[in-house]
């Protein structure tokens, strides 16, 4: 069976089932944000409702809402769509530079491969929080911002990985032939490389998805996120921690939502783990 | 009282048995006839070195703080939690929770209890010349500094000195920019001269920032907790920024000696929540800030003694009127239109507090002159954008740094909600609190905390009086100037504040400031911690404190 | 493997710092006068600052300004923090144990529980424990460590009441306090450790010595303690190790909701107040620690693996 | 080490010791697990062995003759399971014991040799260490006692200096090395019953030679009873006694080592007995005309080759000539450098020093556009099949884009690519199909169209054929004869099987340590070697009695 049925037939394993649903679900939330969000995330009401109360004009808080009168249930939603947007965004570009340079040194070996792993390392030894304060603080709280702090974290990550496959490819005798049938080294890491470490990569790249996600909730939780009053699951759990004792709601679905996701992403990767990576057994 | 009012003036007594100040009678009489509120009147009265004892018998006020309670016991440590500051000169600490840690150990000419009245504190006794132009002190006798030397007028001569000096860095040099000249007369009597009249001197004189400190202080290397000389009845002994002060009770105080052996002030960092959670688990006894956020949490301790205290304490979202777009005041009076200060109070503050009127003077100042009440006009506010060249809307940013807690970022969100529906843009700069006291002054619409004073036209004087070091929205107007003199020369708390109105409708009309509303203060403390009054300054004197 | 790859191990060390402290001084200390306004507070006069920097020597050129600090950083001159005006050595070091007795109780409850779920799962690979730990950890490797400090808090403070909500030691060490913020990072490692430990597991089941080893005649508790375990804990140990910085500065979520003033907090309040020399001080104590462990992880991995064992008595006359 | 016995055919002069069978087999059958290709891995099997005997079972992989050891040890592999039939061992019935029980039984009455000597040991125990747990395990001895029984055994199987091997590990011993320290391993509580699971096939061939000659004398001189289990018809004939031929799981012929080798009454077992390479060249024209034909054209000329790693010289000073349409034939150990030869030709990397000339250009100097244009003119296939082809690419691409880098259009390269699948005798739909789809056998083929699509002049092959099984090798150089008849190609065959170099080779080198000590038409070389190396090559050649 060739590759791509690997994946479909991965999908039905119930590992990745599940986690694709969870997923999907959230895409579709982040989609449809504004179909579905029942009030306008930003627009003050009635302060600190109770899940389930009752709000003007007959409508229901299904969440609750926060101590500004927001409805909780219409910011998770607009929420995800945050996290989607800014968490892709990041471990796209975090991809990028992670694939480019992974490649180079994995397939150059040599004084590029020295000069690479060794900056990666430097990056890897900072303490990774400083690094997203001293940008945050300096260039100011800003999705770009964001995203430029998330990228830093991953990419020497993702640049190992690549390196590492690619070192275990250039080995592979059909990499020999097309040396000596005088393909192009482009050509040579963009079609006979890149492809066949897309497997690996597909799982990772749910797996730095989750990551993201989680240190966009960890920028938001020490108020180094996104700018108010952009709905963001991190900084609404930071927000309502201080009232968490009284308004339990105010912290406990951002937690569940963000849990959620990640968990979604970490099954789905680990259910597209079979195929891709390990060779099965016996 | 049925006294007749004329003879009730001869019962009055000045402290150093000078002459009565010839506009005591007058204020007396009216008092007695209730002409004027009896509180506002006593005030002034301490202020012309009139002995409250006295002036209580004649106005028929019983005696201030009789507490009946059981008797106080003595010894124990108070564990409070407060942020231990970056502190060097007292005279130029910016922060209240940093003077409240040197004011254990250093004290003031004068003490303003929490009804407003000056009592004697270090100056035994003073009285005011006729034209209110020249004070003349007399230091108490028998103090001692805690390092043995004898308190004597040279130290008050310094202090004084150094605040009026040109380079002075102190709030102080404003506030008392009024006095030319200080004249020892002997030991412990001194002269003040004034370039005009200030009735109410003695209660500026227990301003944050003016401790009398000891002469040499500056010559040991102006750091004061490096080197905590003090007359107080605590003596400092270790100072940690960031993490811990200890305080403890200070043999040969010259007064009478506090109740607690020790205190030791906390610093739990800024998360209050925290600090509930502390207290609820008996490892800390008296918070010293709590914010709107923490009240339910604390409802949930029947226990803990929930103090409140209204306060002039507040949010000043400034606009700088010498930066681009906040030249155009048309620009300014959109956005103090589109405010819904309302809503903010709802919101932000869940209604605990009083609404503002954008000119920072308190309805529950005495020197407070009603205005006709601000209305919100967003059409107006859309009409004077599109006069300033911004038909479709104008992109303004507000940097805040929740020095105070995170209902300042919440009034910040309600102000962004207002201002859309007037098509202004607003965006929000979040800093960190230790950030924004870097850019406060800088920014062209920063919203800044401004803590609890008195007196309204003190506050007017630090804040937007030309050239004010605390000047932040750089608002430089004659006129205002002028109205603010004149106010500052009225003893008659009632024709001062008609003087004050002219001030905030300058203000009102240059649209300086969206003020939107005064927060209520709490605190909380411990069950077994008794007789901490909250102070609406937050100046609080640890020495009547004690532990059941 | 020999001396020489210590020595080349060592100086990839040495450079890794120098480049780290290189970068870490030119964020925070290229533009000079941000420094001078840092260190006299915002109301000091620019002339003030001139002197200032004059006096400290910020007008020579950038380059050798880092090699004095470089070299004032070897010698322990740290300077003082311009926030808590103490001198940083003496912030550090109280800020540091703290952490390690956070680190040193965490590691002590995620390393067995890490352990013995990951050898149970793998050695009864597919039964059901299996799939309960690979569920374990997956589930908690996928919630930030924020949202369990939540969930946690929630449960224990708030609804049951057992524990402190803080841990702030404000009077004293109380070991109560330490419960909720290892319970956390247990929480977050554990379910790492044994997923990492449980494919080592079932791998080093799968391999032909085992199958060998139960050809002996061994029973299988011996085949596991004596040949499976020795061959499956090599990968897991470095693992650990690698641990170590997360627990130090990484764990800064976890220190600032519970107020545990630890070294993740002062690095974490440096940074917000860009208290300039506290943070290079912290960043390179962060750094050292990274790289020694990166080292303390090689030397156990070859200690544990004798096939990568340096100074091994030479090789037998093998076929090429 | 000498060779105590005289080469030539085993003729079966062994003593039986005792007649009654110390291993007895009835009717043992082992189901697979569902899923599988078949429902039984050993069907109803029944064999006897006796003291002083080797009992060959040869089969190919998936006969089920591993389950069988595994069966008979109580340890089948996971997912198998016994279900019918009983194992005697002397009087004790071994099928339905209890693990205890069989506890005391592995390891002492019956033991195992395993295929992979350098995985089955534990690497990080020292090998005396392992050695000595099984003394632990069956006897009660004083540690020091241990130490000295291991050391003689270590000693009785030949091993240089036994005090160091003991607290060697393994990775710090050879393949032959650690096999004799699994054998000792076997012999520790002296069993009644050994059984060698395929124990040399890891082995090089002179390794495998000494091995094979240790097993001997353990069934001569010890009188062991021995099941010997492999693939290799060859070794088959160079050491069995009696012979048991398994497929699908059943034993289709059993018998006398001499009468199964020699008239084999299943058409399976002559088959197998057929697909074995035999040392002789084939007589006919192949060998003899192409050497002597009329246009002697030499296209590859390498002279004094040389290529160092740090201080290791792996080649050393290489020079042959190869003609239009004759096959050379490089042969040696592991690790004597012919794959480092053939990747320098190629540049895959790059020399020390010396020349390759194609057509008379030289090729080693060539750089940029002007070398991917040459290089057309020398194309290699990979000895493992399965990492030969991109696993991505359909096997038509793989051979159009060889054929477009050689300058061909699109279009006209793929006609070329289905006309390449015919001749190299693929079925036209398998050009859109992935590799995965594909046998090993299949594999080398598309990889032999790709090199063809490049339309070289020298053909080099580097071990294409030791993956494959037996039948799949002899139908790739039945097509690689055809395919230089037609073509006129030059082959470069890099191989360690003599055989495989005698079927196909005009001429063969023979290497060692990196240097050619001999080289000479195929004839010449295989009948009358000069060099000692080679003739010890000849000589360790397994399965001589099948000449």
């Amino acid at each position: 069976m060739s590759v791509r049925y690997a994946w479909l037939r991965a999908l039905a394993r119930p590992t990745a089932a599940i986690g694709a649903l969870v997923v999907g679900g959230w895409l579709v939330v982040a989609v449809l944000s504004h179909a579905l969000a029942p009030f306008d995330p930003l627009h003050s009401m009635v302060p600190l409702m109770t899940p389930g109360a009752h709000g003007p004009g007959g409508t229901v808080f299904w969440l609750g809402t926060d101590a500004l009168g927001r409805d909780v249930l219409s910011r998770l939603i607009y929420g995800a769509r945050t996290v989607v947007v800014v968490a892709t965004a990041a471990t796209l570009t975090a991809y990028a530079l992670g694939i480019v340079t992974g490649l180079l040194a994995g397939y150059f070996r040599g004084h590029v491969d020295i000069a690479l792993s060794f900056i990666t390392n430097v990056v890897l030894s900072f303490p990774v929080l400083v690094l997203y304060i001293v940008i945050i603080v300096a260039l100011g709280a800003s999705a770009a911002n964001v995203v430029l702090a998330v990228t830093f974290g991953s990419a020497p990550a993702i640049f190992r990985i690549v390196r590492a496959i690619t070192i275990d490819l250039r080995s592979r005798d059909f990499i020999a032939a097309a040396i000596t049938q005088g393909e192009s080294t482009w050509r040579i890491l963009l079609v006979e490389i890149l492809p066949n470490a897309s497997g690996a990569l597909v799982v990772d790249f749910c797996l730095r998805l989750g990551y993201s996600a989680i240190t966009m909730g960890v920028l938001g939780f020490l108020g180094l996120g996104l700018p108010p009053p952009t709905p963001d699951w991190g900084g609404m759990v930071n927000e309502g921690r201080t009232m968490a004792f009284a308004f339990p709601h105010l912290v406990l679905f951002p937690c569940l939502a963000i849990s959620s996701l990640v968990l979604g992403l970490s099954l789905l990767a680990d259910g597209l783990r079979q195929p891709a990576g390990r060779v099965g057994r016996g | 009282m049925s006294e007749p009012p004329a003879r009730a003036a001869q019962w009055l007594r000045t402290n150093d048995g000078s002459r009565l100040h010839p506009a005591v009678e007058p204020l007396a009489r009216d008092a007695l006839q209730h002409r004027t509120d009896r509180r506002s009147v006593l005030r002034v009265l301490s202020w012309l070195g009139v002995s409250i004892a006295s002036a209580r018998g004649v106005l028929g006020m019983p005696a201030a703080g009789a507490a009946a309670g059981p008797a106080p016991r003595r010894g124990g440590t108070l564990r409070f939690v407060c942020s231990v500051q970056q502190m060097t000169d007292p005279a130029a600490t910016t922060w209240i929770e940093a003077s409240n840690l040197f004011r254990n150990s250093v004290e003031f000419l004068t003490y303003v209890d929490s009804d407003n009245v000056t009592h004697p504190y270090l100056a035994e006794s003073w009285h005011p010349s006729e034209d209110l132009e020249t004070w003349d002190f007399k230091l108490r006798a028998g103090v001692r500094w805690s390092n043995g030397d004898p308190f004597t007028v040279e130290d008050v001569v310094f202090n004084i000195r150094r605040w009026i000096a040109p380079g002075s860095k102190s709030p102080n040099r404003t506030t008392f920019a009024a006095i030319t000249a200080i004249e020892p007369l002997d030991e412990l009597r001194f002269r003040l001269h004034l370039a005009r009249p200030v009735c109410s001197l003695p209660e500026h004189l227990y301003a944050a920032t003016c401790p009398i400190l000891h002469r040499k202080f500056e010559e040991q290397g102006a750091n004061w907790p490096r080197n905590p000389v003090g007359t107080g009845p605590f003596q400092l002994t270790d100072y940690h920024v960031g993490r811990l002060a200890v305080f403890k009770r200070r043999p040969g105080y010259w007064g009478q000696p506090a109740y607690l052996d020790e205190i030791r002030y906390l610093d739990l960092g800024t998360e209050i929540a925290t600090h509930v959670a502390a207290l609820a688990a008996g490892q800390v006894d008296l918070l010293y800030r709590l914010t709107i956020s923490e009240l339910d949490l604390v409802e949930r301790f029947p226990e803990m003694q929930l103090l409140t205290e209204p306060s002039a304490q507040t949010l000043v979202m400034r606009m700088q009127q010498d930066k681009k777009p906040f030249d155009d005041i048309r620009v300014r009076k959109a956005v103090v239109l589109s405010a819904d200060r309302e809503q903010m109070l709802r919101f932000a503050y869940r209604n605990y507090g009083v609404l503002g009127e954008h000119h920072h003077v308190a309805p529950f100042h005495p020197d407070y002159f009603r205005l006709p009440p601000v209305k919100r006009d967003v059409e107006s506010a859309r009409r004077l954008l599109a006069q300033a060249g911004y038909p479709d809307g104008i992109d303004l940013t507000l940097a805040l740094g929740n020095t105070q807690g995170r209902y300042e970022q919440d009034t910040g969100q309600i102000l962004q909600q207002n201002c859309a529906e007037a098509g202004i843009r607003l965006s929000l700069q979040v800093v960190p609190a230790a950030q924004y006291w870097t850019i406060w002054d800088k920014v062209p619409f920063g919203m800044t905390y401004w803590g609890h004073r008195p007196l309204g036209v003190m506050v007017l004087e630090l804040a937007y009086r030309s050239g004010s070091v605390w000047n932040e929205s750089h608002f430089s107007n004659a006129k205002f100037d002028a109205a603010l003199d004149h106010a500052l020369g009225i003893l008659d708390p009632h024709e001062r504040s008609a003087a004050m109105g002219d001030a905030e409708r300058i203000l009102q009309e240059e649209a300086v400031m969206v003020q939107a509303y005064f927060p209520k203060k709490f605190t909380v403390a411990g069950a077994h911690v008794r007789d901490f009054r909250a102070d609406p300054q937050d100046y609080y004197r640890m020495d009547k404190v004690w532990l059941a | 493997m020999s001396r020489r790859w210590f020595l080349r191990k060592a100086f990839g060390m040495l450079l890794t710092m120098l480049a780290v402290s290189f970068l870490v001084f030119t964020i925070l200390e290229l533009n000079v006068d941000d420094v001078a306004v840092k260190v006299l507070g915002q109301f000091s006069t620019a002339d003030q600052r001139q002197a200032w920097l004059q006096e400290n020597g910020y007008t020579a050129p950038f380059l050798l300004r880092y090699l004095r600090w470089l070299g004032a950083f070897v010698t322990g001159h740290w300077g003082t923090s311009t926030y808590y005006r103490e001198d940083v050595l003496t912030l550090i070091a109280p800020r540091l144990a703290a952490s390690g007795l956070l680190a040193g109780a965490a590691l002590l409850v995620i390393v067995p529980v890490g352990l013995l779920m990951g050898v149970i799962a793998g050695v009864r690979e597919g039964s059901v424990v299996d799939r309960l730990v690979s569920v374990f950890a997956i589930v908690t490797t996928s919630i930030p460590e924020f949202a369990s400090a939540v969930f946690l808090t929630a449960l224990f403070v708030f609804w049951l009441g057992w524990l402190p909500g803080v841990s702030t030691m404000a009077d004293g060490f109380h070991l109560r306090e330490l419960v909720l913020p290892v319970g956390v990072l247990t929480l977050y490692s554990a379910g790492y450790i044994a997923r990492i430990t449980r494919s080592s597991m079932a791998e080093v089941m799968q391999s032909p010595y085992i199958r060998t080893a139960r050809l002996k005649g061994n029973p299988l508790r011996r085949v596991i303690m004596r040949h499976a375990l020795p061959n499956a804990l090599i990968t897991p140990v470095t693992v650990i190790m690698l641990q170590i910085p997360w627990l130090l500065s990484g764990v800064i979520v976890v220190e600032v909701f519970f107020a545990y003033q630890g070294f993740g907090t002062l690095l974490y309040q440096a940074a917000l107040n860009t208290d300039i020399y506290l943070i290079e001080a912290c960043t390179m104590v962060s750094v050292v620690v990274v790289v020694l462990t990166q080292v303390a992880s090689d030397l156990m991995y070859a200690w544990l693996n004798p096939r990568m064992s340096f100074g091994s008595s030479g090789r037998a006359a093998g076929s090429g | 080490m000498g060779y105590a016995s005289p080469p030539g055919v085993w003729d079966g002069g062994r003593r039986v010791l005792d007649t009654a069978p110390i291993l007895s087999v009835e009717g043992l059958t082992v189901a697979l697990p569902k899923g599988a290709d078949r429902s039984l891995a050993v069907d109803n099997v029944s064999l006897e062995l006796r003291r002083g005997e080797i009992l060959c079972i040869v089969g190919e992989s998936g006969s089920g003759k591993s389950a069988l050891s595994g069966a008979i040890m109580g340890a089948p592999a996971p997912g198998l399971k016994v279900v019918g039939g009983s194992v005697r061992l002397q009087e004790t019935e071994l099928t339905g014991l209890s693990e205890r029980a069989w506890r005391r039984i592995r390891g002492n009455r019956i033991a195992m040799i395993f295929q992979e000597p350098m995985a089955a040991l534990n690497p990080v125990m020292p090998v005396g260490q392992q050695i000595m747990e099984v003394f632990e395990l069956h006897a009660t001895m004083s540690p020091a006692e241990r130490r000295e029984r291991a050391l003689n055994l270590i000693r009785s199987m030949q091993l240089p200096d036994p005090e160091r091997i003991l607290r060697s590990y393994p990775h710090q011993l050879s393949g032959g090395q650690c096999q004799r320290v699994i054998i000792a391993m076997a012999l520790a509580m002296n069993p009644e019953v050994l059984i060698a699971d395929e124990p040399t096939t890891a082995l090089d061939v002179t390794t495998q030679a000494q091995v094979l000659e240790l097993i001997r004398e353990l069934r001569t001189i010890q009188g062991h009873a021995i099941l010997f289990i492999t693939h290799d018809f060859g070794v088959v004939a160079e050491i069995a006694d009696r012979i048991a031929v398994m497929r699908n799981g059943r034993i289709v012929e059993i018998g006398e080592a001499r009468q199964v080798l020699t008239q084999p009454r299943h058409d399976y077992t002559r088959e197998l007995i057929a697909a074995v390479p035999s040392l002789a060249p084939p007589s006919g024209d192949a060998s003899v005309s192409a050497a002597t034909g009329s246009e002697k054209k030499t296209v590859l000329a390498v002279t004094a080759l040389a290529k160092d790693y740090g201080r290791v010289r792996a080649v050393n000073e290489i020079t042959f000539d190869l003609e239009r349409g004759t096959t050379l034939a490089v042969v040696g150990e592991s690790g004597c450098g012919k794959s480092s030869l053939a990747r320098l030709i190629v540049r895959l990397t790059e020399p020390t020093s010396g020349r390759v000339e194609v057509n008379g250009k030289c090729f080693l100097t060539l750089e940029g556009s002007e070398r991917r244009a040459s290089c057309r003119a020398v194309q290699m296939i990979f000895q493992d099949p399965f990492g030969s082809l991109n696993p991505l690419r359909t096997a038509g691409a793989t051979i159009a884009r060889a054929a477009m880098l050689a300058g061909v259009d699109r279009r006209s390269a793929r006609a070329l690519a289905s006309e390449l699948f015919d001749r190299v005798g693929l079925p036209r739909e398998g050009l859109d199909r992935r590799p995965s789809a594909f046998s090993g056998g299949q594999k080398q083929r598309i990889g032999i169209a790709r090199a063809l699509a490049m339309n070289p002049d020298v053909l080099i092959a580097d071990e294409s054929l030791s993956a494959l099984d037996a039948s799949s090798q002899a139908q790739i150089l039945d097509l690689l004869r055809k395919l230089q008849k037609e073509l006129g190609l030059a082959i470069l065959m890099i191989t360690h099987d003599l055989r495989v170099a005698a079927q196909i080779s005009h001429r063969i080198a023979v290497m060692q340590a990196g240097r050619i000590v001999e080289i000479g038409p195929a004839g010449r070389v295989i009948n009358s070697p000069e060099h000692p190396y080679t003739r010890e090559l000849l000589h360790s050649a397994p399965g001589r009695g099948l000449v």
